[in-house]
């Protein structure tokens, strides 16, 4: 059951992380000083919910990791992200698909993570909840607004998108971890989150003027380690200088 | 000439000149020049620590430098709209600085090779902006001189973190160590250059000390920077890379080293070690999202048309 | 005096690694497969000379350092590697325009090597020569295919050479380390390559058609540690397995 | 029908036919296709294992590595040749393979994530490869099978260089014996799954062996690769991820698992994990190459107008 615990509040810091690392990778090269600050916002968002989600998971697991040793030491087979995280940014129409996607889902995960059993998931969530309401508004406006744009844009926020649909499915999956928990009251059932998400989206992709969403065949393996080839190269860099001085403080 | 001698006399006084308020071509040509340089200087300095962000050494660490580049980003916005009520536009600028008309401050033309170099990035170069920046709190422009506020505000904490973070690695391993003094030994000097020329060298200075768009020479700021600057180094326990500087009891101020103005002055023509690269990326950054902010103009306006009707 | 000869050593090796790090990064990307293979074989050669060179360095430094502890476990201020090589590989111009410069250079330094009193860098050098030889010769038929080629090609071969240029002179830069070597006769005097390198270099723009180099301001620092922004990252990705575990073996 | 007759009596003989001779449409079609599926499958297979060139952990693996993969676009190369010596050109090939009308081999669409991907595709995909290609070393189409002979030999020295990555690395620590299985783990349907569908389900096949195009049925070579692979896995001291595999005394053989058919129709309609990435990164290496390859035309066409001047 800690076990269980852990591995879920792991997966949460992971999702949080590896999309603010992402993110950061805008940082100075976005399309305009605003998008640039608001981009570097949810990263530095995104990284804070990896710090308390990656120290609780630290402080359940009672081995004496911390947030920043599983950070910057597990390699990629222990990693528990989802997919559609650690996707590269592309475009900024990738960017934004990605983040409307998975804001939309996590906003209502954390609504419903407020409501958590687990006392420490439930504050976390809460706190983090107002944040990710807002990354999920702007990045919804941003698809409308490409959607709604030029022939090009509109074309890129399609393409953005298609190449994440294969990724929602997981957003939703349930394992032996998620069954245990949502079963004790401290996880959020998946399946209650998927009309709220299906219903946000399709409205949101109405507004934008972009076709409904059709998902083909879920890519799965995120949550056991299985990862796309993205996340290797990611890990690579994030990693280098705590990996160079295992010893150092900083 | 009425006009002129009530604004020279408003000036004196040291009271701010407003965007509606009329001033002499000069003096508006002057400033537009300074602030969007200044804020030029902001964007592009987002580059070398961004450098950095994807490997900062921890979470921590990672949000702070997140937090200040976004600070850079958003004094980058207060300064352009600054030089805005001054009657020049952001494109204006930007394509001015793309084109290489426009300057930026030659520091951000060094790369960032090591942790180190964010945290002297903080202390020094933000160190030496605000003893820039901090008289130009009460520079006669209002806009500008409300930017300088804020703007100083959040340097001032910048620099405050930038040097905990070295404090943190110079009591750390012996290659952290290594790493601090390197960095001080690589922006020592091209940080004491942000002053810009020696004040023989500076021929607009002296207008503009009477415009109070600026308060100080370059050599006062300058000497100001390493008086207070020396004994930070050496509470790091590190070295200052200036075999000639030594504390002149007489002057009350630290003596230093001859300056490398062939150096400084070739960064200023963009032959620094990254000017290529800063330029190509501020370039690569806003060509490619071109289609962006097309989408964006296409929406509003349509936005707008639907509004209207 | 071992001292040095263990940085030149390191710098000879540090060079081809890097180079064919790059290079390798092409792998799979190329404009076709023949340029693919050609770029590969290359890479190939140059990571061959890293071993030999690298290999050299931890013998004559005597601390037990292999060519893969020096390759994999050094951070960047270590490295001594010229900055040309370290460059981004841009697009296929700023690529050949690198390798041409650097081979061409490469090329006269391992003819005069292949003298040298040290028995094995002249060994290293003879056997590598040949190599390098190829190498230069492919890329200045590349220079010429490309300034004579079209418009576009034209103004990318340019592009490519005028991102290069100013790392030339750090090619002939004579340090404490060159100069007592020189003395021993074991290093090749800088200077001594400067008029052939040029003379090369002068006939393969005049048959491409392009204008008379005029080299810029030189950029510096490489050989005492000071890099541009670039090394870092390929480092990161370089050596994050052997950082990730340091005590296997592959 | 003369023609027919002759050619099926040469076939019959297992002489070869070259590419003078006269030739059914059909055999030429069913040729091309094949030839060129496995010529995309040399290029597109350069992908998963290049993503590990550039973080070998071994200088000598770096090298071992980048050879195979060189090794890899060679076979492409001779592929294409022996495609075209039946009238098809190359830049057809290529726009079939990127607008996603030709097919390359399954198995290229799943990521490869450590290091002992590497040596499991290098013993289990070649290893599954070097299978289907040693009979076609006497396929009935001469250029074809000559491509084979050079092919099957490099493959199966890629082979034991993968085997050999695993031994070490079976022999290693904790992590890199857990690497190891999770390769296996991850390649090992995959792998059988690339002798293609079940005999019941390949409607070619028998027109193929007939042709000498083929020399063995699917399940007949999927079977002999499982033979050969189990007692590998197993003196690596790892377990294949089939719980029915099982030795079948009276048969010889083992007897293992059902396939996973519908996530084989689905990784060739397109849809495996990586089938994205693989074909926006051939596209943008050809789209992004297509100036270079221009100027090697135009430079080629007036050396060609010069030389005959």
């Amino acid at each position: 059951m800690e076990n269980a615990l852990f591995t879920y509040a792991l997966r949460l810091g992971d999702d949080s992380l590896v999309l603010g690392q992402r993110l950061s990778e805008w940082c100075g090269h976005a399309p305009t000083i605003e998008v640039d600050l608001s981009l570097a916002n949810v990263a530095l968002d995104l990284v804070g919910q990896a710090q308390l989600f990656l120290g609780y998971a630290g402080e359940v697991e009672g081995k004496g990791r911390d947030a920043d040793r599983l950070a910057f030491h597990r390699d990629v087979l222990a990693w528990t992200n989802c997919l559609m995280v650690e996707q590269p940014n592309g475009d900024f129409g990738r960017t934004i698909a990605r983040q409307f996607l998975f804001s939309t889902w996590q906003k209502s995960l954390f609504d419903g993570l407020a409501a958590s059993k687990d006392q420490r998931l439930a504050e976390i969530a809460a706190k983090a909840v107002k944040e990710v309401a807002y990354h999920a508004d702007l990045s919804a406006e941003w698809v409308i607004r490409l959607g709604d744009g030029t022939e090009e844009s509109r074309a890129r926020m399609a393409d953005g998108l298609d190449w994440h649909w294969r990724f929602v499915d997981e957003l939703f999956q349930v394992d032996a971890v998620v069954e245990a928990l949502v079963a004790d009251g401290i996880a959020v059932d998946p399946a209650s989150l998927r009309p709220v998400f299906e219903a946000r989206v399709a409205a949101v992709l109405a507004e934008a003027g972009l076709p409904e969403m059709k998902l083909p065949r879920a890519i799965l393996g995120g949550r056991k380690g299985h990862h796309s080839e993205h996340l290797g190269h990611m890990l690579a860099v994030m990693q280098h200088i705590p990996r160079t001085y295992p010893e150092a403080v900083w | 000439q009425e006009l002129v001698d009530a604004f020279e006399a408003r000036v004196a006084a040291d009271a701010f000149i407003e965007p509606k308020d009329w001033m002499p071509e000069a003096y508006r040509r002057t400033l537009i020049r300074q602030i969007s340089q200044h804020a030029h200087s902001e964007i592009v300095g987002m580059l070398p620590e961004g450098n950095w962000i994807t490997r900062a050494p921890s979470l921590k660490r990672k949000a702070i430098l997140l937090a200040k580049v976004q600070d850079e980003g958003g004094h980058g916005l207060y300064l352009y709209s600054a030089a805005e009520t001054l009657g020049s536009s952001r494109e204006e600028m930007i394509d001015a600085l793309h084109s290489g008309k426009a300057k930026y401050s030659t520091i951000f033309n060094y790369p960032t090779l090591t942790w180190a170099d964010i945290g002297a990035i903080g202390w020094l170069v933000d160190g030496a902006a605000i003893m820039n920046q901090v008289p130009l709190q009460r520079t006669s422009y209002g806009p500008y001189a409300r930017a300088m506020v804020r703007v100083c505000k959040e340097e001032s904490f910048h620099q405050r973190q930038g040097y905990d973070a070295l404090i943190v690695m110079a009591n750390g391993t012996d290659e952290q160590k290594a790493m601090v003094q390197d960095a001080i030994d690589r922006w020592w000097w091209p940080a004491i250059m942000m002053f810009g020329p020696s004040d023989d060298n500076s021929p607009n200075s002296a207008q503009s000390i009477r415009w109070r768009i600026k308060r100080e020479t370059n050599d006062e700021l300058r000497q100001k920077f390493i008086d207070a600057t020396v004994p930070q180094v050496l509470l790091l326990g590190m070295k200052v890379p200036d075999a000639d500087l030594k504390w002149n009891e007489e002057r009350g101020h630290y003596d230093y080293g001859a300056l490398d103005w062939e150096e400084f002055y070739a960064v200023v023509r963009g032959e620094g070690p990254t000017a290529k690269e800063r330029m190509e990326a501020r370039r690569k950054a806003w060509d490619d999202g071109a289609w962006v902010r097309e989408a964006a103009d296409a929406y509003e306006a349509r936005r707008r048309l639907k509004a209207a009707a």
